[in-house]
């Protein structure tokens, strides 16, 4: 991704006025293949525990690298009116996501976020952003950015995308 | 700017995946902080019903590809550039843009073919709430409004701020009322040979015309035509032609020519009054073809100054293209206050409000500098918004 | 216009995978104010005239510098699979235009140009061209090229603009 | 290419600045040429039925503003800028586009809001005819079709070129079927687990499943199903990945992993059938970790060759980020034939039919350089043709 980097940020510079290409153009939001296979599992809340330490995150969700954005591609709501885990205005976060298994360096406990899509306003069309570890391609919807996840909001329309923390992941 | 929160369940899609469990979260080392809590779902930002007065409402005609225009709305002091965008909202087929001064709201007059660019073709005039940028209201369009590159006249809202008056083009001219209070459209008036809305008094809208007039309209208290009234021509739209894009100050309304004259209308009373015309430009100045030029070309600040575009060596045909000079004025006084060579040529810029105001200016590479309106030096440069084509600059309110 | 050529020329190469800016942005196609106090009127054809010598016309119909462009702004149909005189497939030519009035450089003659539209396509994106000579504001529709002139077109959708030769101009 | 000619009566609009008059041209001096004719107006160019092998049809993903996609039908040899591109057809909302490969049309299936991002939400399946680039036929979709990055197999015409297939995403999966006589939709058919539309035999279609394995769907003459296969699990989803993108040639299918493994399948039959694999990679470009990486990461030329963009030092989350070189391979033999350097990296690249083939590359810059497939050379760089992403290259037909 170095490389790509490299030649898509000269690019950016090229397009400035254009778009930020933090890097390549490929994805939208996240989808399910096989939902007539894979059953729907609602998954319960943590329940707000009083402890002495805070939880701890750090690192700068303006910026690609942030590690809550290993598995994404679109463009950062913090970028948009919105930040990280909330949507700009006017927008409705999709319900339908894909998921992603990132490491917060913080804390070293892997965690799953959810790419929620900020949907129903023209793309936002600055700080794309393309990490893609793990993504599959569209036959693992679930594990897949390349689909338009607006598909189930009242407009199909992608503006940017979010990463919220949705639980602990299994190795935990 | 706070968040809306909704609360909806964190429903999560993916069995097997996900290994988050109450208990994980005990089995926690005593020496380490407790995990990430589970975040909520569906949370929006929503904005201030009143804007800060450093944001912009930029107009992005979207010129290489209409459908997706938009008004972005922009803090144009923040200095990291990831939190200068505050939201969007669409804005079709170059769209019409114009704000309620007062109230929290917004109007977009947008073009909607039923399949993008074939089938029927329907005009809508959509009410935006300013702090959620939903929409309030949709008004299907009874004919053509007018569709050109962006203006802040195609439409505004009456000096009582009780109608918003929007501009028609089939080709023949008109413009539409609506009600502010509930949003109702009242009536369409035809202005033969005469396009756009100035407001003017309390409830009228002065039209500009082929021959060199203008039309002023006056509307009754239920937004109807009362009357019209023709005032003479005062320029030749052939050999002295003016921009149709003036500046508006306390009901004063200025139409610069194309070579540097101004033309003074008060906009005060029930109908338009003509003034008289002054020179922007000296004898040597205008001996240099020193000429106003850009597409937003002219604005104002609060405290009432003119920040015109202008550019040298002027010509028949460079009437649009911009400059890479502004110059202040004192309209009242008639005078020229102050020169500011911009950085990177000029081809419409937008003042500020309050009582510190900055120029934000699109330039020549189609990004915008703001400049600090009183020393004329460049504050910052904005790129990588959103934009392509950011052709109009609107204060926030 | 010379200043602005270099800036947007620089910009140009900037967006280079973007599109050309040849010139500024600042219009569509043709159109009609005050239709209402200006009327129509149908001019006559010329007949073919049998004459020894052939008319006579040169230039490069791909530049913007092209004689017959001296009103236009927008994108040149003939770098959009058209060409000056003639719509790109699967477009309509505009019946309602503006109109300019241009000096043939090989006959000396001022022709009367029509800047017909081609409507019912996305934008070309290519070969932007602004020269606006006598281009008048929307007050003077018969020479304004603001409007989207494709507003009586079964699509009101703007793809290019042509130039097309509809007369010799009064002073001949 | 010839012009359609529509007699249309010259009419012109404007009193006054018009002074043709056939006299002036029994004025004119009888030394200088008469006057330019007057030119007919209301011509559009026409297209041939059957493009030249050097066009390429261009996937304009429009990712900035999705309602502004479009496929641009280019000629990548043609050396004046101004004179490539040949046509355009809108292709909204991240539009799915196939070709048919003898009959003179295309198609584009497409997704529309009522008012462009809002509203009631119609999908529609277009043929376009090649010669006018008018829409022959409009179908309005009966469910939600697949809306991702471009695919080459998202819709697809089966092998006795009788049905088109088009693939659909609820997010159930399924695909429906139109007829290419009449274009009337036969039917619509659920795939669960199983994604894209791959022609197989005559008429069946074969997709991808969650599981690792692939689904094949026989279709009977009327286009409905008649039975559905499934073929064992060949692949991780999880670990081994493939791309779902493979490169058909002579019905023999050829899918390759994320780490450069190739899977063949016979898609000569009735129902798919798997033929093992080979790899990419010699044990030490693996160990560099040399991996096929990219959107249009593989194509075909019509001599069987199959070109593939490869990356060094690949890892995961880098499968979609295109590479520096392409592999050329005889895939019967298993067996490399050429290292191609690109000139500036290649994220998509599409192979021109004939016998002297091109290799059209988008590249790092999102613009396009066009290679000679036998020498590797660079023979031009194509960029300024209406696009801003053209994510996808398909041959021409």
């Amino acid at each position: 991704m170095k490389i790509l980097d490299k030649i898509l940020e000269k690019s950016a510079r090229n397009v400035a006025q254009h778009s930020s290409r933090r890097s390549l153009l490929t994805g939208l939001g996240t989808a399910l293949v096989g939902a007539a296979s894979i059953p729907l599992l609602p998954v319960a809340r943590a329940s707000d525990q009083q402890q002495a330490q805070k939880p701890d995150e750090s690192g700068d969700p303006t910026s690609c690298d942030y590690w809550r954005y290993c598995a994404i591609d679109g463009f950062l709501c913090e970028c948009c009116g919105g930040n990280y885990n909330t949507c700009p205005p006017g927008t409705e976060m999709s319900t339908l996501t894909w998921i992603g298994t990132c490491k917060n360096p913080t804390d070293g406990r892997n965690y799953v976020i959810s790419y929620n899509d900020c949907c129903g306003v023209t793309q936002c069309g600055t700080c794309l952003c393309q990490r893609d570890e793990r993504d599959r391609p569209i036959y693992r919807a679930d594990k897949s950015n390349d689909v338009n996840w607006c598909l189930g909001s009242e407009s199909t329309v992608y503006h940017c995308s979010t990463a919220i923390v949705v639980g602990l992941a299994f190795d935990n | 700017m706070h968040n809306a929160h909704r609360n909806k369940a964190v429903i999560t899609l993916w069995l097997g995946i996900l290994g988050f469990l109450g208990s994980n979260l005990l089995q926690a080392a005593e020496d380490s902080p407790p995990p990430l809590p589970v975040e909520e779902i569906g949370n929006v930002v929503r904005l201030p019903a009143s804007y800060p007065e450093h944001w912009m409402m930029i107009d992005e005609a979207s010129f290489f590809s209409m459908y997706g225009g938009k008004v972005i709305i922009l803090d144009v002091l923040e200095k990291h550039p990831a939190k200068r965008i505050k939201g969007m909202v669409h804005k079709n087929l170059l769209g019409n843009f114009t704000q309620h001064p007062s109230k929290p709201e917004f109007y977009v007059l947008e073009s909607f073919h039923e399949r993008g660019w074939r089938g029927k073709k329907t005009d809508v005039f959509v009410v935006y709430d300013r702090e959620t940028l939903k929409i309030q209201k949709e008004i299907v369009w009874p004919t053509h409004r007018m569709q050109t590159l962006p203006q802040r006249y195609t439409m505004a809202v009456t000096g009582d701020e009780k109608f918003i008056v929007a501009a028609n083009f089939t080709p023949a001219a008109s413009f539409s009322v609506v009600s502010v209070d509930g949003h109702e459209l009242l009536s369409t008036i035809g202005t033969p040979g005469c396009v756009l809305t100035y407001p003017t008094g309390k409830r009228s809208v002065s039209s500009l015309c082929s021959n060199g007039g203008m039309l002023t309209t006056v509307l009754d208290r239920k937004g109807q035509v009362k009357a019209q009234h023709r005032i003479e021509p005062f320029f030749d739209s052939d050999d002295t032609p003016i921009f149709e894009r003036p500046v508006i100050v306390d009901q004063q309304a200025y139409f610069p020519s194309f070579k540097g004259k101004m033309h003074h209308f008060d906009f005060s009373g029930e109908v338009a009054e003509y003034k008289g015309s002054w020179s922007l430009v000296s004898d040597e100045e205008a001996a240099a073809n020193w000429r106003p030029s850009g597409l937003g070309l002219i604005d104002q600040d609060e405290q009432g100054l003119v920040y015109v575009i202008m550019q040298p060596d002027g010509a028949e045909g460079t009437q649009t293209h911009g400059g890479s000079q502004i110059w202040v004025f004192d309209v009242a006084k008639q005078q020229r206050l102050n020169v500011i060579d911009v950085p990177n040529w000029a081809i419409t810029l937008g003042v500020t409000r309050g009582k510190e105001p900055k120029i934000v200016v699109t330039n020549g590479e189609l990004v915008l500098d703001v400049l600090d309106a009183a020393s004329g030096e460049l504050i910052q440069t904005i790129a990588d918004f959103g934009n392509v084509t950011p052709l109009m600059l609107h204060k926030s309110y």
